[in-house]
Parts: C-alpha cells; structure tokens; sequence
C-alpha cells in the first residue's frame, strides 16, 4: 500500500470515523453527549489497560532487549520540550508560560493517539515490539517536569504572587491519575506477567478497540467545540500544530531505526514523539501555569494536531519509518 | 427551633481546582463543606480542564470573620487566573454553633 | 413450536426476566438504581451499535436488495401516524395534542423492543434480512414529523403564545441523540465494513444481549413507577396500547411478506411497526407539544405496550408472519 | 474584600428543557450560568422524560433588571407547561461588576 | 414579575438517609423537593456509606410553619445519629401560590 | 503448592495488585477515584453476575444435592452473629450497638471476597460446586436479621427516641438492593437456565475477573482511606479483624468437608464463613443502629478484614481445606 492507501484505510476505520461522527453531532448541535462519568471511566480503562498491556509484553521481554529503547524514549521526551520551547518562543514570540504550555503538551505523548496507531498496524498486519505500551509510561511525564521548570527559570513568579510549589507541581504530575494509572497498571501487568493477564484479558484486550471508538467520539465532540478557537489562534498555531508532529514523526522513526527497532516499532515511536498530552499535560500545565492560555494549548493539542494526526499522521510515519527503514 | 446566623459562601471554580480550594478553606477555618459537580459558562468562556470534568460548586458555611478571610484567599489565588466565581449570602443554620 | 411455547420460551429469556425484576424491585420498592449516567450510557451503546451492525449488513447487501424494504419502512411509518391520529381523535375525542403525541409515538420505533426481537429469533435459529437494523434508523424519524405536522395543521397555536419554531422543531427530531447515534452508527457501518467491525465486534456484538439486560431491569423499573398511572389512564389507553400494536404487528408482518422478505424478516417489520418509540419521541413531544399530557403517551408506551410486546407480542408477530409465509 | 449585591436566579426544571433555557437567559442578558444535575418531585408529578435524566438546576446571577426579565420569560414561556419552579435571592457577589 | 416569599430549607445528609428524609418532609407538609449529588466533610468526617453514594443535598420550598416543622423533626430524628447539616434562608418563589 | 506459594501466587495477581494499587494511589493522595456512577455500576454488575452464575449451575443441580449445603449455610449465617455479639461484648466490653454491629457485619458475607476466592480457584484449577454464588445469595440476609434483634433485646431503644420500626428494617434488608440482585439473577439464572446465560455469558462471565480488577482498585482506595481510623480503632479490633476470620474460615472449611462437599468448595464455604459483608449490611447497620460508631465497623471490614483475606486468607483456608480433606 502506498500512503494515499494507508490514508484511506485509516480514514475509514471505525475509529476514526467515530471522531468525525463526534465532530458532526457538534457542528448540527445535537444533544448527544456522553454523560459526566463516562468519559472518566473511559479513560481510566484506556490507561490502565495500555499500562497492562505494556508491562506483560516488558515481563516476557529480556531486559537486554528493553533497556536502549527505554533511555532513547526518555532521552527524547526530555530534550523536546526544550527545542519546542525554543521554536516557540523564537518564531511567535509567545510568552514564556505559553511557550513553555505548549512544550510539556507536545514534549509528553497521547495515549490515545498511540492507540489507534496500533489499532492502525494491527489492522494492516505490520509486527510491532510488544513493550512498546511501556515506553508510553516513561514517555509521559519528563517533558512535562522540564517545561515547567523552564518556565520557572525564565520568568521567575512575581514576589506578590505566591506561585503553586514545586512540590505541588511534581506531586500533580506523578501522582495524576494518568502517572498511577499507566504506572501502577505497568507494575502489575510485570508482576502477574502472561498468566494473570490472561484471566483479565477478554474484558482489557478484547473490547479495547470498541471502547477507543466511544472515546474518539467523545474527543470529536470536543475538539470540534475548540473549532471557532482556531480562528482566533492565528495562523502560528495551525502550521505549529501540523509542523511539529511532522517533524517529531520523521526523527520519532528515525530514532526507532537507529536503536534497531522494527519498522512497525519504528512507526510507534514516531506516533509517540509526534502526539500531544490530553490528559497529564493540561491538568499540570493549568494547575502550574495558570497565565497560560489554554486557548492555544488546547486548540493546538486537540483541535489541530489530534485530528490530524489521527487522520494523516499515523499513516504518513509508518511510510516515513517504511522509506528509512527500506533505505 | 434554635438557629445561629452564618454565612454561606457559594464558590464555582474549574474542576482542577477543588482539591487545593478544599485545603485552602480548611486553613481559612472552615469547619466543613459540601461540593457538588457542575457545568457552566462565564464571560472566560476557556475553561483548562474542558473535558476532565467541568466545574465544581463548593459550598462552606462559616463565620463572618472566616468568610472574610475566604474572599480574601480567593482573590488573590483564584480570581487572576482561573475561572471562580463566589457569592455569599446570609442564612439560618440549624445546629450552627458547630461550625464557628 | 406453537404460540404458546413461543410466549413461553420468550418470557423465561433473561432479558424479559430482567424487565420483571425491574417492575418487581420497584413494587417491593427497593432502593435498586441504575446510576444517572449509567441508563444514558447503555442507550448510547444500543443505539450505536443497532447502527453499526445495520450499516456493515447494508455494505455487504446490493442495493437492488434493499431498495423496495426500505421504501415499504419509510412509507409505512410516513403514513402510519394519520391513522392513528384519526383512531385516537375519533374513538377517544382526546386532545389534538394528546392524540398527536400517540401518533409520533406509535409511528416511531421502539429500539429496544428491537433487540428483543433480533435476540428472539436468534434463540430460535430464525434467519431474517441482515440489514434490518437499518430500517430502524430509516423508521425512527418520519412518524414524528408528520405527527407534529398534523398537531400543527389541526390546532394552531393561539397567537399569544409564540410556539416552538419548526426548525427547532426539526433540528430536535434530526440531531437529536437517537437520529445521530443509529444514522451516525449506520454510515460508520457502511463505510467501514466488515473488515473495520471485526474489529470492534468483541465490544458491539458479543456483549450485546448482555447490556440489554440492564437495560430491561432499568425500564422495568420505569415501567413499574408507571403503573399507578395506568388506573387514571382509563380503559381506552390500555385498549389502545395492546391493540394497536397487533394490528401493526400483523400489518407489517403482512408488508413484509408482500415485499418478499424472509418470514424471520417479516417477523421484524411487525415488531418494529407494532412497537413505539421511547427515545426519540418523548423528547421530541415534550419539546413541540408541550399540552400533550405524558401522562397518556408515557404510560400507553412504557406501562402497557413495551411489556406486552416484550411478552406476547413478538412471538405473536412471529406465529403471525409464519402463518402468512406458510399460507 | 469588596462585593456586588445581586440577584441569584436558581432555576429547576425538566433536563429537556436545558439548552432553550440556556440560550434565553443568555438572550435576557445573562453574562453566564452554573448548571448541575437534580431529581426531585413537584405538584406535577409526572415528567416527560422520566427516564431521560431528571432535572438540571440552573443559577444565574444577574443585576435586578435581568431577573426581572428572566420571571418574565420564565412565566410566559414555561411555566404554562413544564415543570419548572424557580426563586430569587439577593447575594453578594466577589468580582460581581463582570456580571453588570 | 409576582413573586411570593417562601423559606427554602436546605438539608445536607449522607446518601442513605435519602427515602427515608424525603418520606419524612413530604409529612411535615413539604410540596415538592430537589435532590442533588453531593459529597463534602464536616466536624464527624466519618460516613456510614464511605463508598456508598456520598451525600444527598436536598431543597425544600416551604411556608414559616412548614419550615419549623421540617427543622424540627430533623434536630429530633436525624441530629442525634446522622451526618446531616441543615440551613434556611428567605427567598422570592414565582408561582409561589402553589407550595402554600 | 504449599501455603507460602500460594499466598504469593494469589498476592501477584491482576486483583489482589489492583487493591494495592488502590492503596496507594490514595496514599500518594492520586486525584484518581472512580467517577461516582462507576463504582455503582460495577457493584450492580458484579452482584446481578453472580447471582445469575449461582441460578444456572442450581438449574443444573438436581435438588437432593443442594438442599444440605443450603441449609448449612443458613444455619451458619443465623448463629455466627450470637458468638460473634458474645466475643465483642464479653472481651471488649463495646457498646450493644457496636457489638451488634459487628455481628451483623461478620456473619454476613462478602461478595467480593467471595468473587476474589473463585478465581484463585479458577486460576489454581481447583474444581468446587457450581451452586457455591446461591449459597452467597443464602448467607447474606440472616445475620444482619439476626444481629439487630440481638440489639433490640438487649438495649430496647429509650422511650423518648422513635426508632426505626421493624418493618423499616427488614424492608432495608430484604428489599436492598444488593439482595434483589443477588436473588433476582439467582431467579433468572434458575428459569433460564444455561441456553439463557449462554446468550448473556460473553458480558456476564467473560468479563468478570476484570471488572473485577477495577473494584478492588476502588475498594483499595476506600480502604487505605480508613488507615487514619486503624491507629484510633485499637488492638482489639485488630485482632478481631484477624483472628474472627481465621477462626470462621476453618470453621467453613471444617463444615463444608462434613456435609460433603469438594476440597474447593471447603474452601469457598470456609471463604464465605470468614469474610464480612460491605454492601448490606452498612446500609442495614448504619438505618437499624445508627448510634454504633461506622469508625469501628468499616474500619474492621475494610481496613482490616478484607484486605486479610484478600491477601492471606483464601489461601490459608484453602490450605486448611485441603488439610481437613487429606485427613
Ligand atoms: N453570571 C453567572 N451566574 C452563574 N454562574 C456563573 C456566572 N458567570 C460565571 N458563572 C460560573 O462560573 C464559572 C467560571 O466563570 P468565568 O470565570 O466567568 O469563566 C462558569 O463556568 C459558570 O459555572
Ligand atoms: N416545594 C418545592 N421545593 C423544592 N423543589 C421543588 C418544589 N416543588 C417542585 N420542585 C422542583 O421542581 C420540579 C418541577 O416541579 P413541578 O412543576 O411542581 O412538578 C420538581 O421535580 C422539583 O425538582
Ligand atoms: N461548614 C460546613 N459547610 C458546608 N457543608 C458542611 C459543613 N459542615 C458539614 N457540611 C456538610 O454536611 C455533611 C455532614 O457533616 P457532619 O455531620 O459535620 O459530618 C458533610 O459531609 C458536608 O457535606
Ligand atoms: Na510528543
Ligand atoms: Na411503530
Ligand atoms: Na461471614
């Protein structure tokens, strides 16, 4: 299959088409609306059953194997936010906590943008490292810690303000619920390994793509109520938010090819490093930098680069991982 | 039946916001409080947390001198940032003398 | 099997059961309830996934197929409500507005009552036309229009009262939960295909008939709070709920035949003639016709005619098109 | 701590009813609403949507004019024949001038 | 816009004292009632229903006299053993005519 | 496996590690909960399941092979509470309310535990009768019975307090919700019988052990939530919390090989005397006896009890069964 082809089949996934009908039922103002305690509990399942997931494949994995994909994926996260920061800053001329906003989103990773790329590669039959959930885990939070810190050294709080701590803020990012939920569920799926997995698995593996179509639902809904922000958000933001995963797509899979990743592993790392946080990232980011304007973290993140890399992205890094791989 | 006057102060912030608040109005000296969950719409329109769980709506029945110090600590932690609103009215508790 | 086993075989099925339990808990009044978003939640999925399978059976049927049953749905629920209108002003002299809550009710379909008959025939082996569960999206719409036409046409609003506009009147029945879920569902369907179902069947398929359990034990309950209104509804209402349905029943059971569907096919055009609808209806209703009393169109379809359908009825359709097929 | 008096319009009624009533008090001049989730029983009894998620709760806090303007709305437009029930109160509200 | 003035109690209770109050304000004379969800601490912190359903917070619009009654049975069935806060204010009631 | 092995067998799976995960995501203090509903739902699910599971298997046990293990268990449930109440009086000196309490609680049965003990079975592939869930459905109601009127005899409730009538508190307990799903989907599950579960099996059973998972997160949550309570509780309830299980659980297991049945079903019946009820009868407890302090009772069950058995107690009454068995 060659990209036009692989868009195409992505396009008509039911998961993708669950975002467009989330989209929809926005723009014609329908009452639909998934109600207040099902988005949670959604999400919880996705990150708890991705952080199960990736510590069975780790627990079956040597740690020979593991440990070079393991520093690559923290090394990434870490060092983004800082060029991100710098690109901001440099070319918009946002302020330091918008700029530093937008690195800790685009410096962590989405859980669900990871999950339809497997659900993409799964569909097409293309092998995948099987610890790869694990690497979402350790991918999450570095980004976000360095973007706050940046934004601390750059623009010290004002001496009448008492900024929030940054214990307050280590504690919100570690212990938030998509920290305990992909770590603890990481540790336990490690720890009762194949055997204790397979007593859970016909309700955490088998109904995992239904429930992602509920979700993209729910996340088409939203998104499509950020739309009228995009026109506020100007131009910068737009390009930023399909510039960025593009670029952190193609050195997300060169860095899989380097470090000796599959092809399909290859594509997941560079969905990784080109997704945006929804979850960790904009409960952090408004609890430690309020004066940053979620008009443009979370249109960028939601409205721009989600979508787009639901639609394009994914397929566009698993050719771009094929052509270096094949290279 | 025996009433104390108090004060109840109504706060509605951004969902991200309760457990701080919580803890903020228990250091101000309130004895106790109710939240519950809410949804809305204000002149800031952008709310964070948009699809993590809306609003909540903090109620705390306190003192005159607590609820000062309430208003106080909201004005200057919450009000510049964040989406709260608060109002605060006079009422007639039962039992009110356990929470002055 | 005759009749009679098949209302026995029906009735000791664990979804009736579940209905039951509902009344019974309610009766006894238990402090049982389902959660608030929990009802919203099982209704979302019903609706989605009767879409879904409609929409992957219609991708896999010409449209030379199809083309004639769905004219035969559309007009019979295009039509359906005149006569009902008509039987309740004549019979009963009840209000224009009460008699054209009846007709957008009884027009309409009921979802569940749907299921109920695809988990039936199921049970029983009987074969019917993949794609009816896209004439249940086709069905849902057309009743409610007209029915509200003819309220408008027979009872203008007075003039001191600026009434519901008709576009809110229609935007409500159009993008209202129900339309979107089973259109927004069927397009998904079809456009994705068998390929894209298979993999979310293990969240829509298998566990179908189990989430209709719930469901049952929760309009059970409703149901039962119901009953106390069934005295004040007089006996012309509980005439009404039984009747009508059996004279659809066998009328669409009749239909199907003439159109050349399967008996197991004919057998779901009466059920979903003979039932009425509990989703899009009400809402639509209370919006546009306000005067119309919830007393009559509440319990007629939630008190008297989804039981009986649930228990009689759907057997009596099957015997009802069986003996037509046979004859 | 320097606060506005206004009026807090809480307004119950039918979950249908929820987005009509939203855009007519922000029609009457309403800057924003707080809206939860309820149940509960009047004179009326009966619902039309029993099943369809109860009652939401709606406040309002608006300056005396718009109160008055959304009575007036209320009375002519709902009350008539839903199940609606609404009350008044004035309170003191914090930063209450971006509600003017 | 005629309003008639009315005491709104309102009572805060753990969840499972739910029926049983409702059951109990409708004797003493109460109208219609709204119940929300609600969760919060106070000076007994402990709940019978930990992972229970929290507490319920219920409205009542009532006249003087029903309003003494209601705090009455309260301060004598439910204060001794419950978790139950309870307050009262005056508001302004459209339609008021109908809670009399 | 000797006992150490299966402790640490049954400690590293899905279910008890996601109580721990509870544990400590509350200790971390995470802003993870269940969203309000969810915990419901899943309480629902987990009681109308088992209820369901129990009702199939007694429509597959021919009547002569029940009605013993049926009666013991009642028997058991109907005068545990009397020593129970005796014990905690006589050593503790509480009140009558809070020994009655206690009682009620103790001679109850968990649903949970139960659950958990099943599928230690399961994964230990241990055979045990498949009526064991009806037997839950039997031991739940008649200690809590038994453990007011206790109260009500012993501390007739003063002169000038109205208390709770009688017919309040059977009303509570008969009519709660926990019993009508465990009696309703016994009834269910007994007049459908197994082509009616098979039809509702790919929701009610295969998913179970996961579902399953995220409760004892929750429960784990709710527990650690109680730590803060253990240090003021004292020893006494310490050991209670300990030693009253250890003493029921071999009790069970001694009781189950009289009366005939399997090693594993020893176990589960050694399982179901040790463990204390947390969904009747705090409900029951809290409207009957609200004057008994839920600082004590929670506390035992939750903080002490449950995570005990959890932990070390099926294993160690497995153990014992198996040792009474070999005898
Ligand atoms: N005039 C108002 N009346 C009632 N609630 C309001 C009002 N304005 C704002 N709110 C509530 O306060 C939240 C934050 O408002 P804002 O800071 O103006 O965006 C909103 O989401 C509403 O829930
Ligand atoms: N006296 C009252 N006090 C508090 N809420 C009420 C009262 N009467 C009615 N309500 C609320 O208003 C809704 C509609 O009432 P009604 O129009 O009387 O059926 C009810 O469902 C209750 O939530
Ligand atoms: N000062 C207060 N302000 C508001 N709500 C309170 C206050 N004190 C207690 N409550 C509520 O009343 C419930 C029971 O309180 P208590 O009986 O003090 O444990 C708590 O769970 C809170 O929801
Ligand atoms: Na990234
Ligand atoms: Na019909
Ligand atoms: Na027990």
């Amino acid at each position: 299959m060659d990209t036009v082809d692989l868009v195409r089949a992505n396009l008509l996934s039911p998961m993708v088409l669950a975002f467009v009908l989330g989209v929809v039922a926005r723009l014609v103002r329908s009452d639909l609306k998934l109600p207040e305690g099902i988005y949670a509990a959604l999400s919880i399942y996705l990150l708890f059953a991705i952080g199960l997931k990736g510590g069975v494949s780790l627990s079956l994995t040597p740690a020979g194997e593991v440990w070079l994909p393991a520093l690559a994926a923290v090394v990434f996260a870490t060092i983004a936010p800082v060029w991100i920061y710098a690109v901001v800053r440099g070319v918009a001329r946002m302020s330091v906590a918008d700029a530093a906003a937008l690195a800790a989103h685009y410096g962590s990773v989405s859980v669900v943008t990871f999950t339809a790329a497997i659900a993409f590669l799964d569909t097409l039959g293309v092998p995948y490292e099987g610890y790869m959930p694990a690497l979402v885990a350790l991918m999450e939070i570095p980004a976000i810690v360095v973007a706050l810190m940046i934004a601390r050294v750059q623009a010290p709080p004002a001496a009448e303000h008492t900024p929030v701590s940054w214990h307050t803020v280590l504690h919100e990012v570690l212990a938030g619920r998509g920290s305990v939920l992909l770590i603890g569920g990481l540790s336990i799926g490690l720890l009762s390994g194949a055997g204790g997995f397979a007593q859970v698995a016909p309700f955490f593996d088998a109904p995992f793509k239904g429930v992602l179509v509920f979700f993209l639902l729910e996340m088409g809904m939203v998104a499509a109520g950020r739309l009228g922000d995009l026109r506020r958000a100007g131009a910068f933001l737009v390009a930023f938010g399909i510039l960025m995963p593009i670029a952190h797509g193609a050195l997300g899979a060169a860095l899989g090819w380097m470090i000796g990743l599959s092809p399909g592993g290859s594509t997941v790392l560079g969905v990784l490093a080109a997704s945006a946080s929804y979850i960790a990232a904009p409960v952090a980011v408004r609890i430690a930098l309020p004066e940053a304007n979620p008009g443009y973290y979370l249109t960028a993140t939601l409205a721009i680069t989600f979508p787009f890399n639901l639609a394009v992205g994914i397929p566009l890094y698993h050719a771009i991982a094929g052509l270096i791989h094949a290279w | 039946m025996k009433t104390v006057p108090l004060k109840l102060v109504t706060i509605v912030a951004e969902a991200v916001l309760e457990d701080r608040l919580v803890r903020d109005l228990e250091a101000a000296g309130a004895r106790g409080y109710t939240v519950s969950t809410a949804r809305g719409r204000g002149s800031r329109g952008v709310r964070a947390s948009d699809w993590e769980g809306g609003n909540v709506r903090i109620e705390v029945l306190v003192t005159d001198a607590v609820s000062d110090e309430v208003l106080h600590l909201l004005a200057e932690r919450y009000f510049p940032h964040y989406a709260v609103v608060a109002w605060v009215e006079r009422v007639e508790v039962v039992r009110g003398n356990k929470y002055v």
